[in-house]
């Protein structure tokens, strides 16, 4: 039966997340040069629009649908939003509309997420392109795997995940590790700094995120209950344990608390308890969104080390903070805090940090492997990156024909 | 003609209102000034951008530029050392160089009588 | 009955909604010049506090009172908000004051709508002046007609208006064009380009905007219901193909995707699913968004063309796109999604579409003439435009006395 | 028993309360130079990290906790959020969890008010040392005093504090007047011009604040009832007067209505209303709107010419908002709006208004009293204030190592 | 090789699109163009914050200039004078000064022909 | 005295990097830099606004000032050549001109030696 409490929550909850896309805009807008800010920009607020037209013809049939195939893939019922409707599904207290919409902010913004890695030299059209063709074949079955009705990692495998560590950061930032691989380092990486062009803008994003995260993580209990109280708190305790962690690595490796450190570090935070929020209580997410600060800092200072050119860091805060946060759900997990979840090894039960790693894995493997060949067709025939004259004078004027600011 | 002269002062940034004050009270009114980044002996500052380091040589500096009579170009130019000199390395610098004329837009007058 | 479901989201919408006129004021203010930003923040900051006041001292009487004459404007039982107290009103579920309050909150954004169509050259003192009287004499009577008890568009001629296509953006273009009439184009207008100075304070804007857009239309319902979850989705759908359709179709036609073209495709979408955003289902939402980017696209290339002065585009945005959406409203209606609506012209009742030509036709009228009205008094008499010089240096220094940004 | 409406408004008016402090960040930060930027963020973002993890671990207990001694804090039941489980305590409608959350976004917001005061000059680690001392020994006595179990201010001596006008708004003014008296002024204070660099910024930040205000005063009926939806109407009311008034105030007197000015108001009325949004109707609002909006506008006056650096006018909003509020408090408060209130001035009860200037005494001395020797012991060991060179040179580079733009 | 000369002329920013068309119609398409603050004899804007006031003495102006053989200076004086004029305070000044030496960096030529 | 030279160089900004480095290795240290637009044979942006078109003629360069020894301004000359020259229009300029005196505002010094 609907329940009206339950139905504003995940509703105003879907708006919330919708507004971390813009968010991420700005995070990641800010990070950038000012000649290749709108290119930023636009990539994410595009997928505003085309990921959400995909999802509603396709995506959400294939990722919710009745499981057409051991757990793999939903069915075609739902193309085009058939049968969904105003009613609540069985057991369930809000409208079908409603849990379809809060899904979708989930398809927009995991994609968005790995617009930071191709920062400053992916073609515009083709990486959009790729986007519809990925949310397809590579997003929707990775949520049905997690979240679909008998999905196999959710349903069989019994790993758990309540707000997306794996479908949303995994499977991210696995793409992105792939487009790296295919698109290849900015012109000048690692000879020449490339500063952020606007702090303020990143640090704005940084605050919207952390607003919208609330929807994602506590709204993902698809309640107005104790369980979403709970998954706020921790979603909260754990982005602000890291970016005081994050804020003190860097001062005492470095000699300096930074700005750019504190934003990234509440998003290593909220990354990392993503997967946990339902499970676990408030003093373990203390210690995740600690050890996530300093894991994903660590995770930044490698790839400084190795070379490759993720720009805006989307293996280093989603990849690691996302691994670390699936396998300390299984660490901490408790029925304490939810009995509908599992009991992970600090409960008695170490199989469940089995489960974690196994569902880690598959959707690396997938992600990456998925990504890679789709990457490959697309780049292959009309191409992922922009030209090198174009990359110089930045995308903002050749792929959009504007600039960012005129002060003039 | 030739009896103007450009004096362009390099300067620290916060030195901008003191050198603007100096040449006031020097009697210069009209001035125009820059934003400018210099680099010289003055060491960088050291920036961090997620782990990364990186130094500005590139510091803020601000480009004073009067054009004045040539008779006054010893005072703007004490004025302009006793309002910006600090003694540490930065400090910056003034440059004169000629200037052949002199015209005000305003109403078309040429020479110094234009300044 | 109260229902703490129905207030907790209607609370919420309501300041979703008032988010929206600081987004507005940015989505604007980062189009106009760097010299004038802060006067178009400021005409959408004060209208927060200017409309409020009359607002409830006596507009939401005038709207909202026991209808005084044949539909047309409600009587003063309400002033200085008099028997608007905590307790739900008979039939509704949310306190008479968060009813209100709601409401309030559409007589603010629909004045700072206007004020881009005057961007770069109006006097604040007497915009400002126009505006509380307009809102008397010309908003509260507009929303009475539709909304309120008894009005005449809503109660008797059956014309539907869900969130208010015709209240708010068809009013707001209408008075705009009234002003623009009154105040004439900028000093250079079409032989100087006026590039906007920052677009990532325009694209900020549209992200508030979107997200506030869901309290406005799902909000719309009262309560958190089915209803609601659909009103929330065919928003969303309709911005998001909106999005695709105008960056497509200036894609296609001018060479290159833009961010502001996005950003301004959403609020096309936006604009013309709110009157149909509790009345139709979501693949008509599509269409409606599709169709919207692309005749507000055609709407400003129009603009272009025809050489008047709207300087950020109100009636080619909601002039166009609240016509359009009212339109189709007549034409998707179906009581399948809202059994209190009507059906459309899709649904066998193409009488429908007649009564909601009926009811544009009558807003334009209404808010152009009555703008003309007004507007020629104030401008005769303290003048609505500030003097050339004033313009050419910039309304921020010569109206406020201050600077949008310092950065020597 | 769990309420899901109110408690889906309680989480969400703390995901709104949250983002205040980046808003305030924002706020503050557009006011400072250039240089400054991005250390006036950080000081309140890091406090959303360090802040919330001293809560969690033991501010809630000492403000919430049973009583210990005499009304003046609570014990340490709560350490750690023991015993803060997802059930309702006694009397509750919502999740113990979602209580604490609520509360912890105020130890937040708290601090992060202060730092307006000592802007482009204080440390960055010792203010962050400071408040965390801070936070256990002032905020958290002092919000046991007026809203934990047994308080003396709010159960013994009955005065009225809805949303926290004596614990957040005098406190934080009474803190900032201390540190003021320690730090001292700025290099320049009053010789030198120190426009703010950035007003879309603080325009942005003073739209979240508003905004998230909602959530603070509304939230703080912990119900999604008729009392909430009177409080959000009062501060919707307040705010807009004070925006109307200040703008005004400065246009007779000045000249210009400005943007800031605008901006500055608004705060205002907010502030004023805070003590008072559970209390009093909405005519009574626009009067504490309007006479916040000329008080503070007066003490800003004041502070130019006494000549002391509050550089961002903590005092002169905060100090004078929350103390002009928490007195008209007792004036307008009325059980026929909240029977669990009490009468005030006008109602009959001139008493009400003795015990709110106890109150506010109560809470100057010890907001001021006690942050001036916490203060005195930080800044005689470590220190609260940079070098002069690095002042001059700006915190950003020398503080953070960090530029806020880069444009070249 | 003493035949070129720097026109260097401060303008008001919204003449600056008049001045550039004036320039294109004397035959001169290469110029540069510095945003800089100047102060002389117009008047600054008193600005308010949060209730204090103060003067913005530096005002935004334009810097333009212009390399040209000697022959064209006087052509693009007046062309600027005519553009930029307003016969109010603040319009601005032309600078002449001496080159000795042009070079086209895109291909090394030298002298007046690398203009 | 006139044995020093001011050498402006107007190049492309992503080339800024390369021609202060290869300053350094030709042994100067001291420079300023200036944000200008400049406009000249190479053809500007079309951007677009909500369906309107317009070119930036204006493009964005970055001036590189060195005011060195007359012995090392073909050095100078030279360097900045080889960092900046892409073969492409637009490259940009490089003037010579000459500077009366130079003065350190630090020590005071004058003539050569402040450089
Ligand atoms: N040779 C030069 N040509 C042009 N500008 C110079 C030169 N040398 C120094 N400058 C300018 O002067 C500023 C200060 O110079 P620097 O060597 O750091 O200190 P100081 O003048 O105290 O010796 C530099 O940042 C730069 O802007
Ligand atoms: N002596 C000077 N040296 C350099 N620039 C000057 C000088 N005098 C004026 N200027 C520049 O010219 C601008 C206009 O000068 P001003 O005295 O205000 O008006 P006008 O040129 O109409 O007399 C100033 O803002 C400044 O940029
Ligand atoms: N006559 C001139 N005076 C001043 N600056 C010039 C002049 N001609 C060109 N410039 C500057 O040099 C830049 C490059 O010139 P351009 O003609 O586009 O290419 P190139 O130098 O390769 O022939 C211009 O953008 C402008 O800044």
């Amino acid at each position: 039966m609907l329940d009206t409490g339950d139905t504003a929550f995940v509703l105003v909850s879907s708006a919330m997340v919708m507004l971390m896309t813009p968010g991420l805009a700005l995070f990641y807008g800010g990070m950038v040069r000012a000649k290749n800010v709108l290119s930023m920009l636009l990539q994410n607020f595009f997928l505003l629009g085309v990921a959400s037209v995909v999802w509603a013809l396709v995506g959400y049939s294939l990722a919710f649908g009745t499981d057409a195939f051991g757990g793999l893939i939903g069915n075609l019922d739902h193309i085009g939003l058939t049968g969904v409707g105003q009613e609540p599904t069985e057991g369930s207290t809000i409208p079908h509309l409603a849990f379809m919409i809060f899904q979708a902010m989930f398809a927009i913004i995991t994609p968005a997420l790995v617009t930071g890695a191709l920062a400053e030299r992916a073609k515009f059209g083709a990486l959009m392109l790729f986007f519809v063709i990925w949310q397809i074949f590579i997003y929707s079955p990775a949520a049905h795997w997690v979240w679909g009705p008998d999905g196999w990692i959710g349903s069989k495998l019994g790993a758990l995940d309540f707000a997306g560590g794996t479908v949303v950061h995994i499977l991210s930032a696995s793409t992105a590790a792939a487009l790296i691989v295919i698109v290849g380092p900015r012109i000048g990486n690692q000879e020449q700094a490339m500063p952020p062009h606007s702090l303020p803008l990143t640090v704005l994003g940084a605050g919207l995120l952390w607003f919208g995260w609330f929807g994602f993580n506590a709204g993902s209990a698809l309640a107005a209950n104790g369980l979403a109280a709970s998954a706020f708190v921790v979603t909260h305790l754990a982005a602000a344990a890291a970016t005081v962690a994050w804020v003190a690595a860097e001062w005492l490796h470095q000699g300096r608390p930074t700005m750019l450190g504190g934003a990234s570090g509440c998003i290593a935070g909220l990354v990392a308890i993503t997967p946990a929020a339902g499970f676990v209580g408030p003093m373990p997410a203390l210690i995740i969104g600690l050890l996530a600060g300093l894991a994903c800092y660590g995770g930044i200072l490698l790839k400084n080390k190795l070379g490759y050119d993720d720009s805006l860091d989307v293996i280093g805060i989603h990849g690691i903070g996302g691994t670390l946060g699936a396998i300390l759900t299984g660490v901490f997990a408790t029925t304490a805090v939810n009995p509908d979840g599992a009991d992970g090894l600090f409960s008695g039960n170490p199989g469940l940090v089995g489960a974690q790693i196994v569902a880690v894995l598959a959707t690396i493997a997938f992600g990456f492997l998925g990504s890679l060949v789709l990457g490959f067709i697309v780049h292959k025939t009309i191409g992922l990156r922009v030209s090198p004259d174009h990359e110089i004078i930045g995308l903002d004027k050749t792929e959009h024909a504007e600039s960012g600011y005129d002060m003039l | 003609m030739k009896d103007v002269t450009r004096v362009e002062a390099i300067v620290r940034p916060p030195k901008l209102d003191d050198v603007r004050n100096a040449l006031n009270e020097a009697g210069i009114h009209g001035m125009s000034v820059t934003e400018i980044r210099g680099c010289g002996r003055q060491k960088g500052f050291t920036e961090r951008y997620r782990g990364s380091e990186y130094t500005i040589n590139l510091l803020h500096k601000v480009k004073v530029e009067v054009v004045v009579d040539d008779a006054q170009v010893e005072a703007v130019v004490a004025a302009i050392i006793d309002a910006a000199q600090t003694g540490e390395v930065g400090d910056g610098k003034i440059f004169l160089s000629p200037v052949s004329d002199t015209i005000r837009i305003r109403t078309g007058e040429r020479g110094p009588d234009a300044l």
